[in-house]
């Protein structure tokens, strides 16, 4: 053990000996307690939140999403359309560097694209329009489609996982289904991989090469300029221990306090709790549309009659200020939201619930729900729904496990004796349904998402929204895609909450933004 | 020939307070740990049998009237989901003590079993002790995490995950006892007696694990409810539907600063019984036999 | 004594072998699949049965279970699914800590209990007694975390005197951090471990005070303060050493809930996360590394024996 | 009486309440005067340790609470001086020794130490001037090479050098008074008399008193000044150790001496019967060799031979170690044989399987030498007797009826059979044991030292009843024992054995008249009481 100790003492003073010496420019620290502990590096083969937000602090993108959810150009100068809508040209903006000290190049840019399609579902969608990608120059590239597609600059500029974040080449060559080992990126950080504590620690610094455009800050958007000189992400597994660190000074910003903690915090006068994000998340009910009773639409409906979506909020989030109800299936506040087809939601009655369930062939079949313990958020939801079926007439069979068995349960198409499930719980963040592009409008029990919902209306609708070039278009099969995901009662919605930020007053510049993202702050 | 300091004039006709058993109750019931911790037990189970049926659904959720403090709603407010805390430490109890039984007993059955061959039966010992040091030097909280949450959190799991790090201690008690009893004349006589191997193990040892097994019962019970909690902690615990002691305090942890009586009265409750649980332990462990405290954890 | 410590270290194999076969059994026939943990929400089965290729994870279990096996006997413990790095340095980055507080836990405790348990065992039967056995049981009683809870509380949050969370190195940022950093996770730690060993302490120092040599030295007309001292205390002491060691397996149960309130980077957090999201070789490396050191910690206190009892010898 | 070092006067010791009497001792009266020994002697129960322990303020206060009575000393009442002063008093001026030399040294001390913290606590000695007067104390007991045995361990030395090292510490100071508490009752019969000699040499040279308890009449004979007779925490008699031994007053008195086997064995005539248990070049070796060569190898039993015919009792006699206990263990399988034969009727039992010897075991049977520990305590008498029986096919009824049958023989009430072990006394299990063999209807009756734990009182009676029930059932007993009073009495013939090996065997008579080997005669010479206590 001794030699680790020392070897950890030589990195230690190594790095700590330019730290000292820079210490008399009054270095300054960001201290984070992120949402959740940063396991693995990959932003395109993993699309844990935890690693995009990574991603945001060592990557640069070529479009962001601005805080009107409008895209806007990142590393792209200028960019131009065909009028057919098939060729694309963007030109990057100078000076454009690695943290090695490499230029950032088209061909950089092509090779991390091409690894991010292979993965991310619209990424996919784009490459298979996709008829060639090419350099023109070294800052410059062409796309060229072989159909129309409307969501060109959006998918590049897609906020939430996967994003495309632009690697050097010889990164982007990694086999993407294996993660990559070198993270040299171009974003406003650098990634200390020698004081990477997985489980604990994480360590970025500014990168001083780094130039942020003129525009500020603006979500994704706008001027990333690092005001830090370092960041330190150190993930707390317990709640309350975070929260007492925030309040004692230990931390300075502490990403996801359980929305139960803020009268605590708020209590306390060096600490400001706000909503950061304009989105927030949207909770669902997700049903296994494949096995009975749930593969009948009007049971599924009669089950969503039932979810309540206060009762859901109040058990799983508490405070008001931190949730809404929401029958749009797109986020409230976003450019699409709706209540078209809502009604079944938005009744919210087990009376109501029971006599139209009493109208299908439910014969008693128990309905296995999945109840996640080590996500409070989703076990709360979980024992509501079980409150809330049991009440409407339904038999349950409440399965607690862990989150990691969940993910690999759900995945299951098997009948229920063979491990297959009836229903379990998530939630999205806002940005990641904001269109009906999202998997979990889907309605191709092949590449859809779990729960395999199979309606040729609903995917009709969707590829409609994906060839429509107008707002007006857009808007019109954005609605039908809503009433269709109503009408054959797809997933239960739970409403939208507000996970707030919570941060000692000496922290400034936070930006709004479904994604946390650590630029622009400044720690006095 | 040996006399000793204490008076040895008992002599032939009281009968040796190292309780044979005939009166081991009534011997054990005159320490007064066994029977404060007895009666404190037996009203806690009772209340444990008969409570739920006079109190709300513990599972009942009311989300409106979520984190009441006492006396606002019910006897000991409500949890974070409108679930009236009084009745879920109720039905907690059952729970509890479920697991604390079921635990033990599973725990002794097996070990026992294991423990007679191991003691008894020469060649199987070395193959019996070395799995069972193998299952001792995996640290029992990170077995029963693993267990619990790899196959599924329910009851049954639970119980067996505690059962399984306690079963090499038992074991090795009983082994012990076994290799101890072997040696003494009366089980040669038997032998010489022509007593078979399962009889002797019947009559003659079975009957000296009783007294240590019952003092080893009670500390596993007291340490199975706590690992309980301490499992339900750590995410890995009996479902949270199904409320248990440690399961309350679990949920309501994070609510520790905010509204402390989630995890006052089920720790309050649960610290009262093991302390019962301990405090009978002690009491049958210096009545019944002091010279097992030794290899007792 | 040599050949005693070949043998044992022989036997170990074995055990080791035991406890390797449980715990690869225990992971990969229960479900929960990492890929699929990796996939995230907008996997298809594809992506996920590609990751599971590409992790090793399709291969039959008997070769997975060999190819563990081999690596092992060259010292190689596996890299960890998720972060990508190998598992012996995820142990030596996160030693430090946990060794420490299993340190300073049994220093603080044994400093406390055996004087505790003496004075009982002295007192047996008195107030004191009393106090101190109702202590010890209580000690068992309270479960770690709200112990935990209550202490940062009172010292953290409330009285401002040590810090909620966190560890400092000894080595890197000196002793007086590191010590306002152990200090609360000790106590927490420590509780039950003294209620372990005081009880012990006790029932081991009044069965020696029957002992006829300390009739002998009351004859020699000792005073009873060193009849304790010199003569009981000393041969009560392998069975509080052994108690120590037993108490090993149970303070590394203890570990990982006391890091996890005070939010130490130790070994036992790392198994914490390790489990819940299915790093196989991450579990099954550090089960085996907590074995292989309880082991070796007991085959260190059978030998402490040997010091403390003269009769003892291997 | 004048010049006492001690005088117990009135002396009465409360038991707690629930005991089968309300004092341990009541009124006792004794002194005992600078350069004399006074042996109290009595058996279990009888309060001569109490008295002892009294005196030294070490009896178990909570218990033992002294009500009445004073213990002078120096003119200081020993029961009213302060805790500070009695502990000054131990050591300086009383000092004590007891029975079992290796419990009562501590362990993990040295025990040059231990005689040192003698001096420690009441001298001002310095650590070089201790260790020099600690040698010179050792030295003084007969211990060999002091100055390398200062550095030993209690375990690392023999039982008669560990009594050796508590004499030296008990009396480095010089007292006036040493209590010796059964002090050579734990040790062999050589070992015995060479302590005894000592004390008295000792005791000689240095005109200190000496208050000696046993309950052994050899003993008595061997060192006393005078004598206290004790029964049931009383004095029955007490007076000069030659007129007490030779006329002695009190019916208790007479009695016990009378129960003293004799060390003359009587004129048997040589048993005629079948032989039916032979025993040919019996070896058992514990250990192995381990592979590097190192191990140990110990021969707990070498060549031995013998035969047994019906209707006989051979005794086997030697000290702790001498291997009598293994050879009867392997007679009666409970332990292998590595190598030998042992024929029972004819066949050989030496390496049976333990299937194949069940039936045979019915043959051999056994009664074990502590009645205390012989009878499973939660079975009652009657399913102890009858558990071979029924072993072996007896219908339940017909056990049960022999059992009383068996329970009349051996002197106690069928009646009892419904009672547990610990309802009887140690004599009484005893009965119980051989019933128990005696129900298996054996040829061959093993007695392990069957008489060593019980008094001389219920010894002889015991003893009796073997002669007896062995010349009703036509048995052939193998009589273990080290007690060569015992074996005078009830052996046909007699086997020495010391280390392992059979030194000598002949008809009983014949060894104690003209014994061959050195040994033997050491032993008989060793023999308590041997030269006065010749009834």
């Amino acid at each position: 053990m001794s030699f680790t100790r020392i070897g950890r003492g030589l990195i230690a003073a190594a790095i700590a000996l330019p730290l000292t010496l820079s210490a008399a420019a009054a270095e300054t620290t960001l201290r984070v307690i992120p949402h959740a502990d940063l396991k693995n590096l990959d932003p395109i083969w993993t699309t844990a939140y935890i690693t995009r937000n990574h991603g945001y602090m060592i990557y640069d993108t070529l479009f962001a999403m601005d805080e009107n959810f409008e895209v806007q150009p990142q590393m792209v100068d200028t960019w131009t359309e065909s009028e057919d809508g098939l060729t694309w040209e963007f030109t990057l903006r100078d000076g454009l560097t690695f943290h090695d000290g490499a230029p950032v190049t088209s061909e950089d840019v092509i090779a991390s694209l091409e690894r991010w399609g292979a993965r991310d579902g619209m990424g996919q969608q784009l490459m298979a329009s996709t008829a060639s990608m090419e350099a023109v120059d070294d800052s410059t590239f062409r796309l060229t489609l072989s159909e129309p597609f409307g969501l060109v600059l959006q998918s590049l500029g897609k906020i939430s996982s996967n994003v495309p974040f632009i690697m050097p080449a010889r990164v982007a060559a990694t086999d993407p289904f294996e993660q990559i080992e070198d993270f040299t990126g171009s974003g406003p950080f650098v990634f200390q991989e020698d004081e990477w504590v997985p489980g604990n620690t994480v360590v970025y610094t500014k990168f001083e090469d780094y130039v942020p455009r003129d525009e500020p800050a603006s979500a994704a958007a706008g001027g990333k300029v690092a005001n830090v000189d370092r960041v330190v992400w150190q993930y707390f597994p317990d709640n309350t221990t975070a929260m007492n660190a925030l309040m004692t000074g230990e931390v300075d910003f502490f990403e996801q306090p359980a929305p139960d903690l803020t009268p605590i915090l708020e209590s306390n006068p060096d600490v400001t709790v706000e909503i950061n994000d304009p989105l927030g998340n949207i909770g669902f009910a997700r049903f296994n549309h494949l096995l009975p009773p749930f593969d009948d639409a009007e049971v599924r409906r009669a089950a969503i009659m039932a979810m309540r979506q206060e009762d859901y909020m109040a058990s799983a989030v508490g405070d008001e200020q931190f949730w809404s109800t929401c029958f749009s299936v797109y986020p409230c506040g976003t450019p699409l939201e709706s209540d078209a087809g809502a009604e079944v939601i938005m009744t919210g009655d087990v009376e109501a619930a029971k006599a139209a369930l009493a109208e299908t062939d439910y014969d008693g079949t128990p309905v296995v729900i999945m109840q996640p313990t080590d996500i409070p958020v989703l076990s709360a939801f979980s024992l509501v729904t079980a409150d809330k079926l049991r009440d409407a007439g339904f038999t349950v069979d409440m399965q607690a496990m862990d989150w990691a068995t969940l993910t690999s349960r759900r995945a299951s198409r098997e009948p229920v004796a063979d491990g297959g499930w009836n229903i379990f719980h998530t939630w999205w963040i806002g940005a990641d349904v904001i269109d009906p592009m999202a998997i979990a409008f889907s309605g191709d029990p092949d590449g859809g998402w779990f729960g395999w919902a199979e309606d040729a209306e609903l995917e009709a609708a969707r590829a409609a929204f994906a060839r429509a070039t107008t707002p007006e278009e857009r808007e019109a099969s954005a609605t039908a895609v809503q009433e269709r995901l109503w009408a054959i009662g797809a997933s239960g919605q739970l409403g939208q909450f507000f996970v707030p930020v919570a941060y000692r007053n000496n922290v400034e510049g936070l930006i709004k933004s479904p994604v946390q993202f650590f630029w622009n702050i400044s720690v006095e | 020939m040996a006399e000793g300091v204490a008076p040895d004039v008992a002599g032939a006709a009281a009968p040796l307070p190292s309780a044979r058993d005939v009166a081991v109750w009534r011997i054990a019931l005159r320490n007064r740990g066994v029977l404060w911790g007895g009666v404190v037990l037996a009203l806690i189970a009772l209340v444990a049998v008969i409570g739920p049926w006079f109190v709300v659904d513990p599972t009942n959720l009311n989300p409106m009237t979520r984190l009441r403090p006492p006396g606002e709603a019910g006897l000991m407010g409500t949890d974070q989901l409108g679930r009236d805390v009084f009745s879920r430490v109720l039905s907690g109890a059952r729970v509890s003590l479920v697991v604390g039984l079921a635990v033990a007993v599973i725990a002794i059955a097996i070990g026992l079993v294991l423990g007679l061959v191991a003691g008894y039966v020469r060649w199987t010992d070395a193959i019996i002790m070395r799995v069972m040091d193998g299952l001792m030097s995996i640290p029992a909280i990170l077995l029963a995490i693993a267990m619990i949450s790899l196959s599924g959190a329910t009851l049954g799991t639970v119980v067996a995950a505690i059962v399984i790090p306690e079963i090499p201690r038992v074991t090795r008690l009983v082994r012990s006892v076994v290799l101890t009893v072997r040696e003494e004349a009366y089980v040669e006589a038997a032998i010489a007696a022509g007593t078979r191997v399962h009889m002797i193990m019947v009559r003659h040892v079975l009957p000296n694990t009783i007294a240590p097994l019952i003092v080893q019962a009670t500390y596993i019970c007291g340490s199975a409810m706590l690992t309980e909690a301490i499992l339900g902690f750590l995410g890995a615990g009996i479902p949270p539907e199904i409320p248990s002691w440690g399961n309350i305090m679990s949920e309501g942890r994070t609510f520790f600063q905010l509204t402390p009586w989630i995890i006052f009265f089920p720790g309050l409750a649960l610290a009262v019984t093991v302390l019962a649980v301990n405090i009978v332990g002690d009491g049958l462990r210096d009545t019944l036999d002091p010279r097992i405290a030794r290899t007792m954890r | 004594m040599l050949v005693y410590i070949l043998k044992r270290v022989a036997m170990t194999i074995p055990v080791m072998g035991v406890v390797a076969l449980f715990v690869f059994a225990l992971l990969r026939l229960s479900p929960g699949d990492p890929a699929a943990v990796i996939a995230g929400d907008f996997a298809t089965a594809e992506d996920v049965a590609r990751i599971r290729e590409q992790l090793g994870l399709s291969e039959p279990l008997v070769v997975q279970f060999g190819t563990w096996v081999w690596s092992l006997m060259q010292g190689d413990l596996g890299t960890s699914i998720f972060s990508g790095k190998p598992v012996t340095e995820l142990i030596a980055q996160r030693i430090e800590p946990t060794m420490l507080l299993a340190l300073t836990t049994i220093l603080f405790s044994v400093a406390v209990a055996v004087p505790l348990g003496t004075l009982a065992a002295f007192k047996a039967g008195s107030l004191i007694d009393r106090f101190v056995m109702l202590f010890s049981v209580g000690g068992f009683s309270v479960p770690v975390f709200v112990l935990g809870y209550v202490l940062i509380y009172v010292f953290s949050l409330n009285l401002r005197w040590l810090p909620v969370q966190g560890y400092r190195s000894p080595f890197e940022h000196g002793l007086g951090p590191f010590l306002s950093h152990i200090t609360l996770p000790t106590l927490t730690l420590s509780v039950i471990f003294i209620a372990l060993i005081a009880r012990m302490t006790r029932a081991s120092v009044i069965e020696v005070l029957e002992e006829d040599y300390v009739r002998t030295a009351r004859a020699k007309g000792q005073s009873e303060l060193k009849v304790l001292m010199r003569h009981a205390v000393r041969n009560a002491a392998v069975p509080i050493v052994t108690v120590i060691g037993i108490g090993i397996a149970l303070l590394i149960g203890g570990v990982v809930v006391t890091e996890s309130v005070y939010n130490i980077p130790g070994l036992g957090r790392l198994v914490l996360d390790a489990v819940l999201a299915r790093d196989y070789p991450i579990i099954q490396g550090l089960i085996l590394f907590f074995s292989f050191v309880y082991i070796l910690l007991n085959l260190l206190i059978d030998l402490t024996y040997t010091f403390l009892d003269p009769r003892i010898r291997y | 009486m004048s010049g006492a070092v001690l005088s117990v006067e009135g002396l009465t010791v409360s038991l707690p309440k629930g005991a089968d009497r309300a004092n341990a001792v009541e009124d006792i009266d004794l002194a005992v005067a600078a350069g004399e020994i006074v042996c109290v002697v009595g058996e279990s129960g009888s309060g001569k340790s109490v008295t002892a322990f009294t005196v030294m303020g070490l009896q178990d206060s909570r218990a033992l609470k002294p009500v009445a009575g004073r213990i002078m000393m120096d003119g200081e009442d020993l029961l009213r001086v302060g805790r500070r002063r009695l502990r000054k008093l131990r050591g300086e001026k009383m000092s004590m020794i007891f029975q079992e030399p290796m419990t009562a040294l501590n362990p993990v001390a040295r025990v040059g130490d231990q005689i040192g913290e003698m001096l420690e606590i009441h001298t001002d000695l310095s650590a070089s001037g201790r260790k020099t007067r600690v040698i010179a104390a050792m030295e003084d007991v007969g211990l060999p090479d002091p100055a390398s045995m200062y550095r030993a361990f209690p375990h690392q030395l023999s039982g008669g050098q560990r009594q050796r090292i508590m004499i030296a510490m008990a009396l480095v100071l010089e007292p006036d008074l040493l209590i010796a508490d059964e002090p050579t009752t734990a040790l062999d019969v050589t070992t015995q008399a060479q302590i005894l000699d000592l004390i008295k040499d000792i005791q000689a040279r240095r005109g200190m008193g000496v208050l000696f308890i046993t309950h052994d009449f050899g003993v008595v004979a061997d060192i006393a000044d005078r004598v206290v007779v004790m029964q049931h925490g009383r004095i029955v008699e007490q007076g000069l150790a030659e007129q007490v031994l030779r006329a002695p007053e009190h019916p208790y008195t007479k009695m016990l001496m009378e129960a003293v086997p004799s060390m003359t064995p009587p004129e048997r005539e040589a048993a005629t019967g079948a032989e039916t248990l032979v025993v040919e070049g019996l070896d058992k070796t514990y250990g192995h060799r381990g592979l590097l060569g190192g191990g140990r190898l110990v021969h707990a039993a070498k060549s031995v031979d013998f035969a047994l015919r019906r209707g006989e009792t051979l005794g086997i006699v030697g000290e702790s170690g001498s291997g009598k206990s293994t050879v009867a263990r392997c007679v009666m399988r409970l332990i292998d044989p590595t190598s030998g034969r042992v024929l029972l009727d004819g066949r050989d039992i030496a390496g049976l399987s333990q299937g194949a010897l069940r039936p045979v075991r019915r043959d051999i049977q056994v009664v074990f030498q502590d009645p205390y520990r012989s009878l499973n305590p939660r079975r009652n008498v009657g399913q102890s007797i009858t558990e071979g029986p029924v072993n072996f096919g007896t219908p339940q009824a017909e056990a049960m009826a022999r059992a009383e049958e068996l329970m009349r023989v051996v002197g106690l009430d069928p009646d009892a059979l419904e009672r547990f072990p610990h309802q009887f006394s140690g004599g009484q299990r005893q009965r119980i044991a051989i019933a128990r063999a005696l129900a298996m209807q054996p040829h061959v009756l093993i007695a392990d030292e069957a008489v060593s734990a019980l008094d001389v009182s219920v010894q002889a009676q015991v003893l009796d009843l073997l002669d007896d029930v062995r010349d009703r059932f036509d048995l052939a007993m193998l009589f273990i024992t080290h007690d060569l009073r015992v074996a005078a009495q009830i052996c046909d013939r007699i086997l020495v054995m010391r280390q392992g090996e059979v030194v000598e065997q002949g008809p009983t008579a014949d060894v104690y008249a003209n014994p061959q080997h050195d040994y033997t005669r050491a032993l008989l010479a060793a023999a308590p009481g041997a030269a006065r206590l010749t009834v």
